[in-house]
């Protein structure tokens, strides 16, 4: 009997390998360009997104994106800036673009407040240093993925990042958050987190909570990878920064400024 | 030199310590405290048989988180094919296959876990879903 | 010494390695140079000891009485039930090997039965067979046997090999005590009259005469006079040394070697010069002119005897209390035994220092001092004048005594008096000194000539010590606070590591004493010049 | 020998426990029984046995300074003079093995040379073995009673404290399993060790390992329906034993290996756990000439001795000639 149930566990998990292995069949391929497969997720080469600064600042204070985003992942709401939570935040120009404003870019561009979020970079120097794997780089759509279950809190990768995407846990963010999503889990005490690109939405299909949540599309989703999406479409039609990219990370969020 | 007292006292701390359990079952009284399951009514199937799931859930959980988080394989595939489950593919999710069902953690989850004090850490982060909403 | 290997091919000999075959099946083979020679019918005669009568070890006869396994067996089971220590040791053993190389026996022969552990099982064995139920039901499956004459061919061999130092019960998880486990196997061979002679006529000796070597009333008052000479011939100063004087205010007694051995006679030497300089009413005496007790390497009766005559001729003196000299299992038997054997001392008062005030309240129930505890507390008190640039010509090092450094822990007095009466003073590496520190291999009986060869062995790991600081810091005198050490030492240098000598810490006092009225102390008490300020 | 025979007796004891899911109520209620009650009474006979025997003298093994002098720095825990002093000696013995962690090894290096090295392995072994037994027992408790005391949840959550694998990989069951393989290994490979060891020696560590290796097979590969095993437990320990209706093989095995390690444990040197408690050589102060100790038996010593008066009449004549003072002067 033992042996069956053996068996039985066996024979899933094979299945599971197999099912991986097999050449996935594209049903649909939509005019944002990436693709949607039979099982209906989202399906690309390199995720990216393209923030338009002027577009987002024309909406005032709106913190819809962030809203949306925070309340789908069970971000707790913490007040004290050293030990907040963050997946996507505002910043003005000049401190989210240090290297590249000077004291006489134009007055708007220099005041602007800029949205960021994790780059999801190329070369991302935050998942070489996790000792256990808990981060690292998805080579099939290049997000730049948390396992939440493996990290040990050695905030490594806090460290590691250059852009402030990360956040650890430093106490429990339950009591912080006012309306758990019960969809989504929380994280616990000693954990760090950041934005994963929403791909937990993606695999159903949908696009990250925050692009769908802006009132002035501002944000554009879609693969790096594919010539005739939105986002190299726009790229192409504008001039885009990065951040930092002396640095050599190459960060999947481009800004338009 | 005998030492009677202290040999009595350690005598009578080796039998205490070393028959603890009984004291605490005799004088617990909860020794007839088993663990109670209720099932979900308005199921009457599971992904796999009880008994398989009895012994190994947390085996099929760990697989299942394992293939969601690691493989972004978000629906069980079984020779390529998705496998149906009442009518749907059968999602690999804690929240969103298992409690859509056994959706009353305390009387199921805890039942066995609390008897056996098994203290898994699932629901440090999962949330369990709001009992009596269904 | 007629013993005829180097050193260096000793030495490179010893192989740690066991045999093949099983220990229980290797029966012992008695090697010349490394057993002890039977006691003669004499000595266990006058002692009333049982089955006096002529035999020797390596005889394939030793005469024993017919129903000798029964005696033994008996003799065991009675002390079994009298030593809680014994029947716990031979319960608990796990065999870890812990105390495997921690024996000096074992270091330098390398034969596997000289571990503590298999020594005791030796015992152990033949206690399993009869005593529980597993030796009962599966005999030598768990090492259990029957009690053999070769069994007993074994236990005296090996019993007569442990010195009963106590090194590997510092190591033993349990605290299991082969000393102790030695005592007692040797007092049930006592049973049947299986011992030695160098334990049995000293015994007598010390019975009838009050000291080991048998020397009469008229022969102790004799090389006390000699002494009192030869310390004024060098420090032109006469001494008064009472002996038998009754209502002094204290008992000193010290192990007769003293009297007569080398380097023993330096240091009593250096008690004389000390006791005069400080006043001290003090007596010794004829009748208790021993501190050793080599009772204690054979039987607990043996022991309670000769001990006896301490506290009786304490009490016949009206003393007010006791020094006790520099002496190993002499302290042993004072600290662990003397009280419970031969106490209550009630006719005497807790020691006090006459000199200092000092009061000794950890001898407030035997009301027995060791004399390092009494000089220390002199030092301590600026009580003496010391002139340590007297000892230059001596660099020393400092070897505990198994006894007093595991029996009772006397290990900082002597230190203290050594740096306040000498310049140069080295220890030892750390393993081989205070509670760790190696037997002279000749302790508990076991110093005899015939002997010599398993002495050297026994003795290598503190020879080789003691070769460690004479090569680094060109050590050329080994300080020790131990009778048998004076005696068995200087030979077992002599042959390990030429050029050190051997001397008791209270000579050293003697020679750094200042006392008033003394000579210009051209030489030390030996008769050495010592190095001259104006030479240095 | 010993080997083998240790070896031999230990599969044939598996062999009985693997067999016994075929009597659910011999293997799962009568034997358990049966072995607690034998474990428990021998080992209060074995203590009284010991009691029975005198400690006729105090010989404490000091390794340390003894309290002299208030100026000379005594070592209170290597060498206790009261009753506070010895319990620290006893629970460093007891608690972290304080004698073995005094460990040396000594060899002899270019054929004369004896040197000395550090040696804890022992130690480090031992104190991973005891402490993760005492642990991995501590923690059953959650099958043995109803409630579950408090300190299974923190015991649990200490031990399982890298939160690796799923059920949790306790830290305890790989120390136990690699300190076990040391122990045996070491038995086996060093020389001087397997020329000291005997079946008595192997058996238990193969017992024990048996016992381990079942549980954590239970724990990780082969799972059992543990309420069915709680219920069982609970109902043996409370007296109101339930016959289960099946015995999984692998449990029943494990459930013999721990019985006859229980009724192994009175008979063998296992009993050195009560034994360490009355070690005379740890367990008693240093105070020897500050107090009297008492020997029961001190009045069996039939001989006499020397007294004063005989040597005097021996030794009158002389001791007369040289001017020593006599009690008696006649003659």
């Amino acid at each position: 009997m033992n042996i069956n149930r053996r068996n039985f566990l066996k024979i899933v998990s094979v299945g599971g390998v197999v099912g991986v292995a097999t050449k996935m069949t594209f049903d649909a391929i939509s005019d944002t360009g990436h693709s949607k497969l039979d099982d209906g997720r989202l399906k690309a080469k390199r995720w990216a997104m393209v923030i338009d600064v002027n577009k987002c600042e024309q909406q005032g204070d709106c913190k819809l994106c962030i809203e949306a985003c925070h309340k789908t992942h069970n971000v707790p709401d913490i007040k004290n800036p050293k030990d907040e939570i963050k997946w996507i935040w505002k910043e003005k120009f000049h401190n989210a673009f240090i290297t590249q404003e000077n004291e006489h870019l134009p007055r708007n561009i220099n005041d602007n407040n800029v949205l960021l979020l994790c780059n999801h970079c190329s070369n991302p120097p935050c998942t070489n240093v996790c000792p256990t794997k808990a981060t690292w780089k998805r080579e099939e759509d290049g997000i730049v993925m948390m396992d939440w279950h493996r990290c040990i809190g050695c905030r490594y990768c806090v460290a590691a990042c250059p852009y402030g995407s990360r956040s650890f846990n430093w106490m429990d963010p339950r009591p912080f958050i006012n309306d758990i999503t019960e969809d989504f889990p929380t994280r616990t005490k000693g954990v760090v987190e950041k934005c994963t690109f929403c791909d937990e939405r993606l695999v159903r299909g949908m696009f990250p909570a925050c692009v769908e949540a802006c009132p002035a599309k501002a944000l554009a989703f879609g693969d790096l990878d594919n010539p005739d999406s939105e986002v190299r479409k726009l790229l192409q039609d504008n001039f885009s920064i990065r951040r930092k990219p002396e640095l050599g990370t190459k960060p999947e969020v481009y800004y338009l400024i | 030199m005998y030492d009677a007292p202290k040999v009595i006292l350690g005598i009578i701390v080796f039998l205490l310590l070393f028959t603890s359990p009984l004291w605490i079952n005799i004088f617990g009284g909860q020794t007839s405290v088993k663990p109670n399951i209720q099932l979900p009514k308005d199921a009457n199937e599971c992904v796999y048989p009880t008994e398989y799931m009895k012994n190994y859930h947390m085996d099929l959980l760990n697989d299942w988180r394992d293939k969601v988080v690691r493989d972004n394989q978000r629906f069980l595939l079984k020779n390529g094919n998705f496998v149906d489950f009442r009518g749907k593919k059968m999602e690999m999710s804690l929240s969103h296959t298992c409690m859509k069902c056994h959706n009353n953690k305390s009387q199921f989850c805890d039942q066995c876990h609390n008897y056996l004090s098994v203290n898994p850490y699932c629901w440090d982060c999962h949330v369990a879903p709001k009992e009596g909403m269904k | 010494m007629a013993f005829k290997i180097k050193p260096e091919e000793l030495a490179s000999e010893i192989n740690h390695k066991p045999p093949k075959v099983n220990w229980i099946d290797n029966p012992v083979e008695f090697r010349k140079g490394t057993y002890n020679h039977a006691a003669v019918p004499d000595s266990i005669e006058y002692i009333n000891q049982p089955y006096p009568r002529k035999w020797q070890p390596y005889e394939e006869d030793w005469k024993l009485p017919q129903d000798w396994q029964k005696i033994v067996m008996e003799g065991l089971r009675e002390r079994i039930n009298k030593f809680r220590s014994l029947k716990l040791f031979m319960d608990i053993c796990v065999r870890c090997g812990a105390c495997a190389d921690k024996c000096h026996f074992f270091l330098g022969s390398g034969d596997p039965k000289n571990m503590p552990v298999l020594r005791a099982e030796l015992l152990r064995s033949v206690y399993r067979r009869d005593f529980t139920l597993a030796g009962k039901l599966m005999g030598k499956m768990v090492g259990a046997r029957e009690l053999t004459f070769p069994v007993l061919k074994e236990w005296f061999y090996y019993f007569y090999q442990c010195t009963q130092c106590r090194r590997c019960s510092v190591f033993c998880p349990y605290g299991i005590d082969t000393a102790e486990i030695t005592f007692i196997a040797r007092e049930i061979m006592n049973l049947i009259g299986v011992n030695i002679d160098w334990v049995m006529t000293p015994v007598k000796n010390s019975h009838r005469t009050g000291n080991h070597l048998g020397i009469q009333p008229h022969g102790v008052l004799d090389s006390i006079e000699f002494a009192i000479d030869d310390l004024e011939e060098r420090t032109g100063i006469r001494v008064e040394v009472p002996l038998n004087k009754k209502g002094a205010e204290i008992l000193f007694v010290t192990p007769s070697a003293d009297y007569f051995g080398e380097p023993h006679y330096f240091t009593l030497l250096g008690y004389f010069a000390l006791f005069h300089e400080i006043g001290l009413d003090y007596t010794m005496s004829t009748y208790a002119s021993e501190g050793g007790n080599f009772g204690s390497f054979v039987s607990h009766e043996l022991m309670k005897v000769l001990n006896a005559k301490i506290y009786a001729e304490a009490k016949r003196l009206k003393v007010k209390w006791i020094i006790g000299g520099e002496c190993g299992h002499m302290w042993r038997v004072l600290h662990q035994y003397m009280d419970t054997l031969n106490g209550p001392a009630d006719f005497l008062e807790v020691p006090v220092s006459p000199i200092t005030g000092t009061r000794f309240e950890n001898a407030k129930s035997t009301k027995m001092i060791h004399i390092a505890e009494f000089t220390a507390d002199l030092i301590r008190n600026n009580k003496i004048k010391l002139d340590p640039s007297r000892n230059d010509h001596w660099r020393a090092t400092y070897h505990d005594s198994c006894n007093p450094s595991r029996g009772m822990g006397l290990l900082e007095e002597p230190r203290y008096i050594i740096k306040n009466v000498m310049n140069h003073f080295t220890e030892m590496p750390d393993n081989t000194i205070r509670e760790q520190t190696f037997c002279c291999g000749s302790g508990a009986g076991l110093g005899t000539e015939e002997n010599f060869e398993m002495r050297l062995r026994g003795g290598f790991p503190r020879a080789n010590a003691v070769d460690f600081v004479h090569k680094q810091n060109d050590v050329n005198l080994l300080l020790c606070m131990c009778a048998i050490d004076k005696a068995t030492l200087p030979p077992l240098l002599e042959y390990w590591v030429p050029g050190v000598e051997v001397a008791g810490v209270h000579e050293m006092v003697g020679n750094a004493l200042i006392m008033k009225g003394e000579n210009d102390r051209s030489t030390d008490l030996r008769g050495n010049p010592t190095i001259k300020k104006e030479e240095i | 020998m010993g080997l083998f025979f240790s070896i031999v007796a230990f599969f044939i004891v598996a062999l009985i426990g693997y067999l016994g899911y075929f009597s659910p109520m011999i293997f799962g209620v009568v034997i358990p029984y049966l072995a607690l009650a034998i474990f428990l009474l021998g080992i209060v006979v074995r203590i009284i046995k010991w009691a029975k025997s005198p400690v006729p003298f105090r010989i404490t093994t000091t390794a340390g300074q003894q309290k002299t002098m208030p100026w000379i720095r005594r070592n209170r825990f290597d060498n206790p003079s009261n009753a506070w002093e010895t319990i620290v000696r006893m629970l460093l013995e007891i608690l972290f093995f304080r004698s073995l962690f005094r460990n040396t090894k000594a060899s002899i290096k270019d054929g004369k040379k004896l040197v000395y090295g550090s040696e804890k392995w022992l130690w480090l072994f031992a104190i991973l073995f005891h402490w993760s037994f005492l642990i991995i027992v501590l923690r059953h408790f959650r099958f043995f009673s109803q409630p579950t005391p408090n300190f299974v949840s923190l015991l649990q959550s200490i031990d399982g404290f890298f939160q690796v694998g799923v059920p949790i990989i306790y830290i305890t069951n790989v120390a136990i399993v690699v300190a076990l393989t040391y122990l045996f290994l070491r038995r086996v490979i060093n020389q001087k060790i397997k020329y000291i060891s005997l079946s008595s020696d192997y058996f238990p560590l193969l017992l024990i390992f048996g016992i381990a290796i079942t549980g954590i097979l239970m724990r990780y590969f082969f799972k059992v329906d543990l309420v069915q095993i709680k219920e069982l437990a609970v109902g043996i320990l409370s007296f109101n034993p339930v016959i289960p209706e099946a015995l999984h093989p692998l449990f029943s095995l494990h459930l013999f290996l721990v019985s006859v390690l229980l009724i192994y444990f009175p008979m063998s040197k296992l009993v050195h756990m009560p034994g360490i408690f009355f070690s005379p050589t740890r367990n008693l102060a240093n105070d020897n000439r500050e107090k009297r100790h008492i020997n029961p038996w001190n009045n069996e010593f039939k001989m006499h001795y020397h007294t004063y008066e005989e040597y005097e009449d021996e030794f009158r004549e002389v001791m007369k000639n040289v001017n020593l003072p006599l009690e008696k002067e006649e003659k």
